[in-house]
């Protein structure tokens, strides 16, 4: 009896708290605030750490790329794993929100991952002398790719947005697995790739001058990828709750 | 006794659609039948193109296999009926894996172990690739299941679309545990590893499925 | 603190023969990102348009 | 939830993409009697012989079955595999010892077609086929979605008169149907 009472309590909890509309007011407060100050952190971590830092022991100032890639590809594992928690939340309480915002973190995702592996490739040129290798990281990158462009293309291909938020949650939840898998990659198979720089028990293996602006420049596009985040998410709720009346009093 | 009557079910309706079990096996001989044909032939490159060969052509036969393999169960109806009868879908899922595999990967496998003898002239590979390979193939068709579940009325390319993903990893061990069969190390290592994923999946997926079809009957 | 890491502005754009790859994957991300802020905010107003 | 209904439905109502099918249809079924859902095209009725299934989730309301209520379900689809024979179809059920086949198999005219592959029978025939599954199980409530459509008018009445001769003997039936059956049943119209 209490138990069930409490579940009532609690679902009423999250209702209210995770319906589209608060959502929807509160993040239009966040957003200009989120916006401006990502992007001076991100600006000035990518003038500190392409002036001001000194240049690489052995890389050079092909190194540099450091603080557009490593934020790229770190946000690009994070979404996923945003991604797979809110598909998992669908999943277990119903919460709609939760299925819009998966839904919307999906395209910021494969764009972000797309940039990450360019963006890696890139630098490979210089410091590796090829531009791809086979290397397990990268495979797994290219994977989480490909996971991204799937799972758009399955809740596309579906016209009953519940169905498809389903199976979208369900492949979103197993190719979860592959988020260890990435992480672990590098230190289970040998390759080119360098080791993690930055790890949580460890100390970091890179100078603390050329780890600050690094730090900032994660920050600062994290901050600007949520911003698209909240953009996208804005698109999802207005394509689904267009008949809502709250929706067209807001428009 | 009821497992009995879905696993006959399951048996008669593959074994009399000949194409959906023959035709996998007929392309697989015929992959390894025809690939030597491209190879500018040395016994020695061959053996080295074998294994790859060999995996990738499994992978795509077990694609073959599985395709469209709940969409006759969807489009005629059983599916409802089996959902309204209170048995268990993901044990009927898990069944229907199960002779998919028997009527299909054990055969190819066997096969596979077969073409390896003609390949590299040596038994003790031979031996060794067969349970690797009744292990890969009954993994591969676990998730390509998966994947056309997923895609049930949409087509085949979605389903394969999204369960590349999931078999590269596989594909990853299996060319680790080619260069183990080569030099004959740490190959019960690899062996164990991909036994672990199989023990993994083969419960877990069919679970997931079930709930997937569930979701495609709405 | 840290220091100006070039001598000239040419040297930054040089950056020993790396420069090219620096400024090109600076440029990647800063079409991506503005791309996407433009496109989302594109789509937006055509689905407010909509609901109008 | 008084046990003397088979069936009972609270204020059941079904959307789609935020869309409303129907809303607030609520009923109950007695052992013995038998409900004709009516309606024009696509206001819901196989939705909601689905829902009252429990294949589709509702969206809101609930549908309160008896305990172990033994109950089944012929849809547009007859989920005959179309490449066996009519032996093999029916023992894929478990049904090919039955007690009241052979005597279903005459009522139905199919005794002859036993052997014969299911894709060569005519429509009519598969839909009978199908239906002779659905009456082996002996279940205590049936329910139909169009069953009639195909039928000639000769097996249009053995059908009815076999629903009837059901109903008498205690089980329930819910059905829908364009077609004026003659079966005594209460009607409700969704809109």
């Amino acid at each position: 009896m209490l138990r069930e009472i409490l579940i009532i309590v609690i679902k009423k909890f999250i209702h209210q708290f995770a319906s589209p509309k608060t959502y929807f007011y509160q993040v239009n407060r966040l957003y200009p605030w989120l916006l401006y100050i990502s992007i001076s952190i991100y600006i000035s971590a990518i003038i500190w750490g392409l002036f001001f830092t000194p240049k690489d022991f052995v890389q050079g100032h092909s190194y540099r790329i450091i603080y557009f890639h490593v934020p790229a590809s770190f946000v690009a594992q994070s979404l996923y794993a945003a991604m797979a928690i809110s598909s998992a939340v669908f999943l277990i309480w119903r919460v709609k929100l939760a299925a819009y915002l998966a839904r919307s973190i999906a395209p910021v995702g494969a764009m972000v991952t797309f940039i990450a592996l360019v963006s890696g490739s890139i630098w490979g040129i210089p410091t590796w002398g090829t531009w791809w290798e086979w290397d397990a990281r990268i495979t797994s990158t290219l994977i989480l790719f490909i996971m991204y462009l799937g799972l758009i293309s399955l809740h596309n291909s579906f016209n009953n947005f519940d169905k498809a938020d389903k199976l979208f949650s369900y492949l979103a939840i197993i190719g979860f697995v592959q988020i260890p898998i990435i992480k672990k990659s590098v230190d289970w198979w040998s390759s080119l790739h360098q080791p993690a720089s930055i790890t949580i028990s460890d100390k970091p293996s890179i100078d603390p001058s050329m780890l600050y602006p690094l730090f900032m420049a994660m920050i600062g596009f994290a901050g600007l990828v949520a911003c698209i985040v909240i953009l996208s998410s804005k698109v999802q709720i207005y394509i689904r709750e267009k008949n809502k009346n709250w929706v067209k009093d807001y428009v | 006794m009821n497992i009995l009557l879905l696993l006959k079910n399951e048996a008669l309706k593959l074994v009399k659609k000949t194409r959906a079990w023959l035709g996998p096996i007929l392309i697989f001989i015929l992959i390894m039948v025809a690939f030597p044909l491209t190879i500018e032939l040395t016994s020695n490159n061959l053996s080295d193109a074998f294994y790859p060969v060999l995996f990738i052509s499994i992978l795509l036969v077990m694609m073959l296999a599985t395709e469209g393999i709940f969409l006759e169960d969807y489009e005629d109806g059983t599916l409802e009926l089996f959902l309204i009868s209170k048995k268990s879908l993901s044990q009927w899922v898990f069944l229907k894996i199960f002779m998919h595999w028997l009527l299909i990967g054990v055969p190819i496998s066997l096969l596979g172990a077969f073409f390896n003898l003609g390949a590299n002239n040596d038994l003790s590979s031979s031996l060794m690739i067969f349970p690797a390979l009744l292990i890969a193939t009954y993994i591969f068709l676990i998730l390509f299941c998966f994947g056309n579940s997923l895609s049930l009325t949409k087509g085949s390319a979605l389903g394969t679309l999204i369960t590349l993903p999931l078999t590269l990893p596989i594909l990853v061990i299996l060319g680790k545990l080619n260069t183990a069969i080569i030099f004959n190390i740490n190959y019960f290592e690899f062996l164990i590893l991909i036994f672990g994923v199989l023990s993994i999946i083969i419960f877990a997926f069919p679970a997931i499925i079930s709930r997937i079809i569930k979701t495609h009957l709405e | 603190m840290s220091k100006f890491a070039f001598s000239s502005i040419s040297d930054v754009m040089n950056m020993d023969g790396h420069g090219i790859y620096v400024w090109i994957v600076f440029a990647l991300f800063f079409i991506a990102l503005s791309t996407s802020f433009f496109i989302f905010n594109l789509l937006i107003k055509k689905y407010q348009k909509r609901i109008k | 939830m008084e046990s003397s209904y088979l069936i009972e439905a609270n204020n059941l109502a079904y959307k789609i993409n935020e869309v409303k099918l129907f809303t607030n249809f609520s009923f109950s079924l007695k052992a013995g009697e038998a409900l004709h859902i009516k309606g024009s095209n696509g206001s819901g009725k196989s939705t909601l012989i689905r829902i009252l299934c429990g294949i589709t989730p509702s969206s809101k309301g609930k549908v309160y079955k008896k305990d172990e209520l033994v109950f089944s379900y012929l849809g547009h689809k007859n989920a005959l595999k179309t490449y066996l024979s009519v032996r093999d179809n029916i023992s894929l059920l478990g049904l090919s010892d039955h007690e009241g086949l052979e005597s279903l198999l005459s009522l139905l005219d199919l005794s002859e077609k036993l052997d014969v592959i299911v894709a060569n029978l005519s429509f009519g025939q598969q839909k009978k086929v199908a239906l002779l599954r659905i009456f082996l199980t002996g279940a205590d409530l049936i329910l139909l979605d169009e069953p009639f459509v195909g039928l000639d008018s000769n097996s249009h009445d053995l059908l009815c008169k076999f629903l009837e001769k059901k109903l008498h003997a205690g089980s329930g039936l819910i059905y829908t149907s364009h077609i004026p059956t003659g079966i005594r049943s209460k009607d409700i119209t969704l809109d």
